[in-house]
């Protein structure tokens, strides 16, 4: 019982740490696209001001039961994502609750914040979260295609399905990478992690917020710090994936923090000079290169 | 006797023509009673031992040999009478079809086909 | 001999009026030429040593078969159809 | 013992004293007819039952005093006496039946009648081959007349089109026998055989050739063999039905009997000629069959199938080939005789030619009920007699060898199944087309009562047949016992038939189940606590339902029986069992009529698959008595394991085969739907476990076939997921989930691991339980709305929470998104694929699994979210009995979420040693080679984050103030007709149109190409019955040419 | 086309297999088993000098039993067909041709009247003496009740409107049938079998009353296909 407690506090601290840099991102982000787009852009803490300005709202509205529990869904999917991956190789705190599970539990669990997500947004009853939903749900899922094919290479390549083995068999310097060792499922992996971190090109499911109305617009106040939150979270808790699936993961806390923010420059760069894609268009550019790139490295994994 | 069997079969064979051509129904049933003729002299035929006489004996019997299978005249009998008992129905038939539609074109009556 | 020659003649004329029963255009005479033909059949059945046959087949066949002809030609037409 | 010479003096002496009480008192004459055919049917059983018992010998019987070959002589032993009591059975009650026409007619009619049946007994009793003709022409010109009994323009023609082909036939018949006599001397049946063997080869064989060729010739054409059934056909469509089924039972059983006699004379050249004949008419019988729309055609066609099908037997029986084909021939002629004399019964009932209009019958149950019996008698079902005749058939046709005629049997048993379900579709779902809406069908009691005799005998003669084949007769008879049990309470409220019902299967389950382990254990909890679960549930019914219970319980029995089966025989008789009563439940769906008999086509060809697989191994799948499912191992050969492989996929809706699927699942009846979908699919799944537990992997090409399947299931899994998100209709949703879900479990099983078989047996109950619970939920929806389309449907959440939550756990569930059950079955199957080294199929199952997603969201949104419709403003939550199903199911799903070890262990141990362990538990935790999963812990993080996160949302939210639903802004505008901005239609276009290029139907376009082409070549062929008779004289002749070309093959 | 073409083949094939039998056609050279044992036996066993009328009324009795019963049956289906119900073209709207009616029937001459009157009696009488004589001669009840029917012809032609006394004709039919297949049980009750004609002695060889039952039979039949034919001409000649 006493481990269990333990681990729990150890997790706790994980996640703030997270939640905080996943915040900071969000707002470098920001900036960044502002500055290639020629302008100067918010601070960099501008999330943390959004969230306690939204705390602080005093009206509230529901449209019901589910209103509650979509956001709680969706965070519970964001940490859960964590909370069900080793943060830190080597680090007895930042382990989490990884003994419960291995990586298709982790990459499940994705959907579960999504799934919460959905179900709160549509509550609203308003048409243009039903969109927002389909479009989201619709990109993430076939994003999710050459994301399985990069896994089970891996999985192939390693034989198994171990987060921790995974990383454990990456250390040594770079090229024990899976990177380097795999690069068609890193490719593969990669591809389908455009789609998943909901950048440009693929952020078409959100502009029904920049229609002034939509999801997150609709949900308010509390309901939207928590959601804010839980999107620095989600945002972190992907890119730590990643990088332990494919870059070595990381050994010390800088390290996480360099690689991710590596990771992620990757994608927002890549992404701001591309043309958003229509939903329908990047199911398709999934189904194509990535798909072939990824059954070509499950082949490759599976051979040797 | 030779001669008979091949009238008979030919007689049989133009019954065969009648039949698929006619488009008559009285003149098929006359087909079938050529036919029929026919088959009674291909029967008759079968059973005619040359040299033989009518299966009647007499007083004085002679030798067995010289009498023909007097089998194949008794089946013949019961042919001809049932030939004619189905003609004559089948003659009933039409003269009914007949009362229904007042022509005797087979073709008329292909009420229930496929 | 002639008995044979006598049984070629008349089958040649059996055939002969077969294929006329099934070619004229007159229903009646098509029947008689069934009759005669029976009847002609009932003579072979004679020479072939058949007195019964050719009994039943003069009295049957040749006698009250064309007779019931005859009757189902007077209930209905004696005109014939066209073949095609 | 009667000599059976007293069936001709009664026959004869009544007939000619009939014309003399004609003036009597009225009904003396009816009685004296009666009296008079009761008497020969007397005789012949007398005799027949002498026999069986072994009170008498063989029967041979001299006429004039003489010894035969000198007279006429007859003979009654086993066979004649089964063909004559069956005979004058079915003429006795058929003249019970026509008594009013016949009375109506005068005492002609029943002179015609008793010397129709006299000249029958004659065909089957003589042994002297001219009177054996004699006697045809009796049965000929009786039937002739009888033919025309209505004396309308059809019946006229119809009786002259026989008697021309019947004069045709005794002309080649006289010309056959009298060169038979010619060169044997004698015309008795038994010396001319053996004394015709010594012509082959002789010099005069070259003379004889042609009159054998012509003798048979002449009995094919009174067999009615295709071509040169035109006639025939015209016959059974024209006449009176109660003499149409006289003709097709009666008459077309003793020409049978006369083909049997005869063709040992023809020698054995001609056995094969005839058992070609038989099977080329059978198939073409049946596919013309296929276009025919009025029923005393119909059954015409049926009719000379059968005789084609019987002919097939005794020929291939004469010569040898068929081991046991007596109780072939006698069975499938009983079941001919019956069933098809019912039918033609039923047809005079209704007087409805149109089958299309058959829709009059379904106001009366009792007639349904008799028609329903059968059609399930004609098509094979058990228990009934051709099931047991057509099993032994394809048996022996197998191990002999014959592996083309099964196939010609197999595919023309199946174009009569299409045509004969086809018909029962339109008298159960069609409704009347024109008009005359308002005619009850009367049937006067005798004629009722006539029918119910021919079903309680063929019934008896089923409960006869079964006792002699099927191993454990008693427990295989229990689903059956059971479903006419509760015919008993048909009358009662419908819920005490529910109860009843479950209180049956809870009992049934109480019995047996203590006594199992292993696979029979699995299943039989499986199928029959899941049953018990889904009868709950039916209680809600209102309506009268007449039927479901007794089919619904016949299914979940043989469900049971299926699982319990050891042999071969016993599988399959469960099997058909359990088609037929799911698809009598399908088709009480109220627009099921097209999707019922696309299940019923389907089916058929899926068992006929299992049964041809069956036979190819040899009849010995199973070992024997006592070696249950459990207890097999060893290997099949490639053929058994790909047909019964191919016939499975078929019941599992594998991807190519599974065009039926859909719409049975989704227009059975809703409560029906939630069954079949969620037990009865697993079905399919129980096969497949017995069959790679029977084949192993060791034979030769098995990985090419494992891998073959398993990519199938992967394929299905996909496939099901897609299409799943494009329905707009609410349970079609669901059945395409269902097919997918399937294809997860065949891919488990195909991996053919340890792993791979308690995924996919854990994966059964783990989709039983929440596609049961979301049928459930959908089903109450669709009670209270009264729609199944979802964008119909909308905010119903307010209305229906429970509902919700159902579908709100079900498809949590379903997605497999930790920490419900459904993760459990993805994770295990994962694994397994990974072990196997199926990266690619593991990676489309995933991606299957995520495209699932997609459906599940658009369920509960399209539903339960958005924005209501005012029509349902108002309407309640779905009924109780509903409710609780689900929510014991919802219990379920939640204890074994928590505890997922105490489904896995249970499985694991029935999965057994069969397998290299791979599968570890330390304490929760389970671990795979490859990774571990610990379903306490992520339940309980999950539920600890949720609690204390909803908390803390709760802590900092101020009061909010409730809206609403359609208090929405929309452009800055309040919509006027919130209600319309629902979106929910065509949800997934996005989707759609990236996927076009995979979306489209190619099997659905496929098989319905395949079923037009079908019907085509039908459509076509049935033209050359064009109903002139002189063009049925050329058909004749020209089969007599066709005749003559395959026996000349034959013979060489 | 094709049809005339498919009649050639059918009348082609047939034609072959015809001349097939022709030319193995080689004739009895001597008598089977079983017509060796009639001729051979046929006088001790049954006392009939005509053999073909022993082999109809006995040996093959069922035939011949069957034989009648074709005969009834076809009478009755005539019967049936053309005497129930009004035969009227109405019903189908047939037009033109058909059914006389009593008006058109032409009175046949006074000669062919008178003539019949005194023929008809001995065209009767004749048929009798056939069946009477059947076991003896040639001829039986099948030749000797075609007579009798001719002579009914005769009448008919000769006396257009006349009409028979069905119920003599019926009772004949009947009753003849009934005693036909009563006198067959005798033989099966006091003799070897169904239709046994020993039941009556054999008697001397040639004389009419000899030969059993045969005489007796062969005149039943006679009866009986007398009444059958003459039923059958009645129903084809009643112009409704």
């Amino acid at each position: 019982m006493m481990e269990v407690l333990k681990q729990a506090g150890y997790s706790l601290a994980t996640l703030m740490v997270v939640m905080n840099y996943g915040l900071l991102l969000v707002g470098l982000v920001t900036i960044i696209v502002a500055r290639v787009h020629g302008r100067i852009g918010p601070p960099i803490w501008q999330p943390y001001i959004n969230i306690l300005k939204t705390l602080s709202m005093r009206t509230a509205l529901s449209h019901g039961i589910m209103f509650y529990l979509g956001p709680v869904f969706r965070i519970v999917g964001g940490i859960g994502l964590l909370f069900f991956m080793p943060v830190v190789y080597g680090s007895s705190w930042m382990q989490n609750f990884s003994f419960a599970g291995d990586v298709i539990l982790v990459v499940y669990f994705v959907f579960f914040g999504m799934l919460g997500m959905a179900l709160g947004a549509a509550e609203s009853g308003h048409p243009y979260s039903a969109i927002g939903i389909m479009r989201g749900l619709a990109q993430n899922t076939a994003a999710e295609l050459p994301f399985a094919l990069a896994l089970m290479a891996l999985a192939a390549q390693h034989q198994t399905l171990s987060i921790t083995d995974i990383v454990a068999a990456q250390q040594g310097g770079i090229a024990h990478w899976n990177m380097i060792t795999n690069p068609v499922a890193t490719l593969a992996g990669m591809l389908a992690f455009f789609g998943m971190m909901m950048h440009s090109p693929f952020d078409v499911h959100l502009a029904p917020q920049e229609i002034p109305i939509g999801p997150p617009t609709e949900f308010h106040s509390s309901y939207l710090a928590l959601m804010q939150t839980n999107r620095s979270i989600f945002h972190a808790a992907k890119l730590i994936l990643f990088m332990n699936l494919f870059f070595g993961g990381a050994t010390s806390i800088f390290v996480m923090v360099v690689k991710t923010f590596a990771l992620l420059m990757v994608v927002v760069f890549a992404g701001v000079v591309f043309p958003r894609y229509r939903v329908e268009q990047s199911i398709r550019w999934f189904i194509r290169i990535p798909l072939a790139v990824g059954i070509l490295a499950v082949v490759i994994s599976a051979w040797k | 006797m030779k001669a008979v069997l091949v009238i008979g079969l030919l007689l049989m064979l133009t019954g065969f023509y009648g039949l698929m051509t006619r488009r008559n129904m009285i003149k098929m049933v006359l087909s079938v009673a050529i036919t029929e003729v026919g088959l009674q002299m291909v029967m008759i035929t079968a059973g005619f031992i040359r040299g033989g006489t009518a299966p009647i004996l007499t007083e004085d019997i002679t030798e067995l040999a010289s009498f023909v299978d007097p089998v194949p005249q008794a089946l013949v009998l019961t042919a001809i009478v049932i030939g004619v008992a189905v003609n004559a129905l089948m003659l009933a038939f039409i003269i009914r079809m007949y009362g229904k539609r007042g022509s005797l074109d087979v073709r008329d009556y292909t009420d229930s086909k496929w | 001999m002639i008995i044979t020659a006598l049984i070629i003649l008349m089958g040649v004329t059996m055939v002969v009026s077969a294929v006329f029963a099934l070619h004229t255009k007159n229903l009646l005479m098509a029947v008689i030429a069934v009759g005669i033909l029976s009847l002609f059949s009932s003579i072979i059945y004679l020479i072939m040593q058949a007195p019964d046959v050719a009994m039943t087949e003069a009295a049957i066949g040749a006698g009250l078969s064309t007779v019931i002809f005859l009757y189902a030609l007077r209930r209905t037409t004696d005109r014939d159809v066209d073949d095609d | 013992m009667v000599t059976p010479i007293y069936i001709f003096i009664i026959a004869l002496g009544i007939a000619f004293l009939l014309p003399l009480l004609e003036r009597a008192k009225k009904g003396a004459a009816e009685t004296v007819f009666l009296a008079a055919l009761s008497g020969i049917a007397l005789i012949s059983w007398h005799w027949l039952f002498s026999l069986l018992t072994g009170r008498c010998e063989i029967g041979e019987i001299f006429t004039a005093g003489f010894r035969p070959p000198f007279s006429i002589n007859l003979r009654v032993g086993m066979e004649e006496a089964v063909f004559t009591s069956a005979i004058n059975l079915a003429t006795l009650a058929g003249a019970v039946y026509l008594i009013r026409e016949l009375s109506g007619r005068g005492t002609k009619s029943m002179m015609l009648y008793l010397l129709f049946v006299m000249g029958m007994n004659g065909m089957v009793l003589t042994r002297d081959i001219f009177n054996l003709f004699v006697f045809m022409e009796i049965t000929g010109i009786a039937s002739y007349a009888l033919v025309a009994l209505r004396l309308d323009t059809k019946g006229l023609t119809a009786g002259f089109k026989y008697a021309i082909a019947g004069s045709l036939a005794s002309i080649f018949m006289l010309l056959g026998i009298i060169v038979i006599y010619m060169i044997t001397g004698t015309l008795n049946i038994d010396s001319i055989a053996s004394r015709m063997v010594s012509f082959s080869g002789t010099a005069a064989a070259g003379f004889v050739a042609p009159a054998v060729f012509m003798l048979v010739f002449a009995f094919m054409i009174e067999m009615k063999q295709f071509p040169a059934n035109g006639w025939a056909l015209d016959v059974y469509d024209s006449a009176a039905p109660g003499i149409s089924a006289m003709i097709s039972a009666g008459s077309a059983g003793a020409a049978l009997f006369a083909i049997y006699k005869i063709l040992p004379i023809a020698g054995e050249g001609w056995y094969m000629a005839a058992a070609i004949t038989g099977s080329v008419t059978f198939v073409a019988a049946n596919l013309i069959g296929l276009k025919q729309e009025r029923a005393g055609r119909l059954l015409g066609y049926s009719s000379i199938g059968q005789m084609g099908l019987l002919l097939t037997v005794v020929s291939l029986g004469l010569k040898g080939s068929l081991p046991s084909w007596q109780l072939i021939a006698v069975g499938l002629f009983i079941n001919h005789l019956l069933a098809k004399a019912g039918l033609f019964w039923l047809t005079g009932i209704t007087g409805e030619d149109r089958i299309r209009n058959w829709g009059v019958i379904a106001r009366r149950p009792f007639l349904l009920m008799m028609m329903g019996l059968f059609m399930a008698a004609l098509s094979g079902f058990p228990p009934f007699p051709a099931f047991w005749s057509k099993w032994t058939l394809v048996m022996s046709m197998f191990s002999g060898g014959m592996k083309v005629w099964v196939v010609f049997i197999l595919l023309g048993s199946l174009f009569e199944v299409a045509y004969l379900f086809r018909w029962f579709g339109y008298a159960v779902r069609g409704g009347v087309e024109d008009g005359e809406s308002g005619d009850i069908v009367k049937g006067t009691p005798e004629k009722t009562a006539v029918i119910f005799f021919g079903a309680a005998l063929l019934t008896a003669v089923a409960y006869y047949m079964m006792g002699k084949m099927i191993d454990n007769s008693t427990l295989m008879l229990m689903p059956l016992v059971g479903a006419a049990g509760l015919l008993l309470f048909e009358r009662f409220d419908p819920r005490v038939r529910g109860i009843v019902s479950l209180a049956a299967v809870l009992y049934y389950g109480y019995m047996i189940i203590p006594g199992l382990s292993g696979m029979p254990l699995f299943f039989n909890s499986f199928f029959l606590g899941g049953g018990a679960i889904m009868l709950l549930a039916t209680l809600h019914r209102r309506t009268a339902s007449r039927g479901f219970y007794p089919m619904l319980l016949l299914m979940i029995g043989s469900l049971s029986a299926l699982a319990l089966s050891s042999t071969s025989l016993q599988f399959f008789y469960a099997w058909e069992l359990m088609t037929f009563s799911s698809y009598i439940l399908v088709l009480r769906g109220k627009k099921a009529m097209k999707p019922a008999l696309l299940y019923m086509v389907f089916s058929a060809a899926g068992a006929y698959l299992v049964m041809a697989g069956f036979a190819s191994a040899g009849g010995t799948v199973f070992g024997g008595a006592g070696d249950g499912i459990a207890g097999m191992s060893g290997s099949l050969q490639m053929l058994p394991f790909i047909l019964l492989a191919a016939g499975f996929l078929v019941k599992v809706a594998g991807m190519g085969l599974h065009v039926w699927a859909p719409g049975a699942y989704a227009e059975a009846e809703d409560d029906s739907s939630a069954i079949i979908s969620s037990i009865l699919s697993k079905a399919g799944v129980l096969g497949f476990v017995f069959l790679f537990i029977k084949a192993g992997t060791a034979f030769t090409g098995s990985t090419y076939l494992y891998s073959t399947i398993g990519w199938i299931g992967a394929i299905t899994a996909f496939f099901g997921a897609l299409y799943a998100a494009m329905q707009e209709d609410a349970k079609k949703l669901l059945a395409w989930s269902s097919i997918g879900q399937v294809g997860y479990m065949i891919l488990g099983l195909a991996a053919m691991n340890q792993i791979g078989w308690v995924a996919a047996l854990y994966h059964s109950v783990s989709h039983f339980m929440f596609k049961g619970l979301l049928f459930l939920a959908v089903a109450g929806v669709v009670y209270r709305t009264g729609t199944r389309n979802m964008y119909e449907m909308g905010g119903l959440i307010k209305r229906m929470p429970m509902s919700f939550i159902s579908v709100m756990i079900g498809i949590i569930a379903l997605s497999g998104v930790p920490p419900l059950t459904g993760f459990g079955g993805k994770w295990l199957l994962y694994n397994a694929l990974i072990e196997r080294g199926w990266y690619l199929q593991a990676a489309l199952a995933f991606f299957s699994s995520t495209v699932a997603f997609l459906y599940c969201f658009r369920l509960v949104h399209a539903i339960f979210l958005g924005q209501a419709k005012p029509a349902f403003r108002k309407i309640k939550e779905a009924p109780r009995s509903l409710i609780a199903a689900q929510y014991i199911l919802i219990m379920a799903i939640m204890m074994f979420s928590m505890k997922p070890s105490i489904l896995i262990k249970p499985i694991m141990g029935i999965v057994g040693e069969r397998f290299d362990t791979l599968l570890t538990w330390q304490a929760n935790t389970l671990y795979s080679p490859f990774g571990y999963w610990n379903g306490f812990a992520v339940m309980m993080v999950v539920c600890a984050l949720f609690a204390i996160l909803l908390v803390i949302l709760l802590l900092i939210s101020p009061k909010p103030q409730k809206v609403k639903q359609f208090n929405i802004v929309f452009a800055a505008e309040r919509p006027e007709t919130p209600e319309t901005t629902h979106y929910a239609w065509k949800f997934f276009t996005p989707y759609e149109r990236a996927f076009s290029g995979i979306l489209k139907p190619a099997a659905t376009r496929f098989w319905n190409a395949v079923g037009e082409w079908a019907e085509a070549v039908a459509a076509m062929s049935r033209h050359i019955y064009s109903g002139n008779t002189g063009a049925y004289v050329v058909q004749i002749f020209i089969f007599g040419i066709l005749l003559f070309i395959l026996s000349r093959g034959g013979l060489s | 086309m094709i049809k005339r073409a498919l009649i050639f083949l059918v009348l082609a094939f047939f034609a072959w297999q015809f001349l097939l039998m022709v030319t193995g056609w080689e004739g009895l050279s001597g008598l089977g088993e079983i017509a060796r044992h009639y001729m051979e036996k046929g006088r001790e066993e049954l006392g009939a000098a005509n053999i073909v009328t022993a082999i109809v009324v006995t040996y093959r009795g069922l035939d011949t039993l069957g034989e009648v019963s074709v005969l009834f049956l076809a009478a009755a289906g005539i019967g049936f067909l053309l005497g129930a119900g009004r035969l009227s073209r109405k019903q189908d709207g047939g037009n033109a041709g058909g059914l006389e009616n009593e008006k058109t029937r032409r009175k046949a001459s006074e000669i062919l009247e008178t003539g019949s009157d005194i023929v008809v009696p001995a065209i009767a009488v004749f048929g009798v003496y056939i069946f009477v004589n059947g076991h003896l001669s040639p001829g039986g009840g099948f030749q000797g009740g075609a007579v009798i029917a001719s002579a009914i012809v005769l009448l008919f032609l000769s006396h257009p409107f006349y009409s028979l006394n069905h119920g003599v004709l019926k009772v004949t039919e009947s009753l003849s049938g009934t005693v036909y297949v009563g006198l067959g049980l005798l033989g099966l009750i006091l003799a070897g079998g169904f239709l046994d004609a020993r039941f009556l002695p054999v008697g001397e060889f040639g004389r009419i009353l000899s030969a059993g039952a045969i005489p007796v039979i062969y005149s039943l039949i006679g009866l009986k296909v007398g009444a059958e034919l003459v039923g059958i001409l009645e129903q084809m000649r009643r112009p409704s």
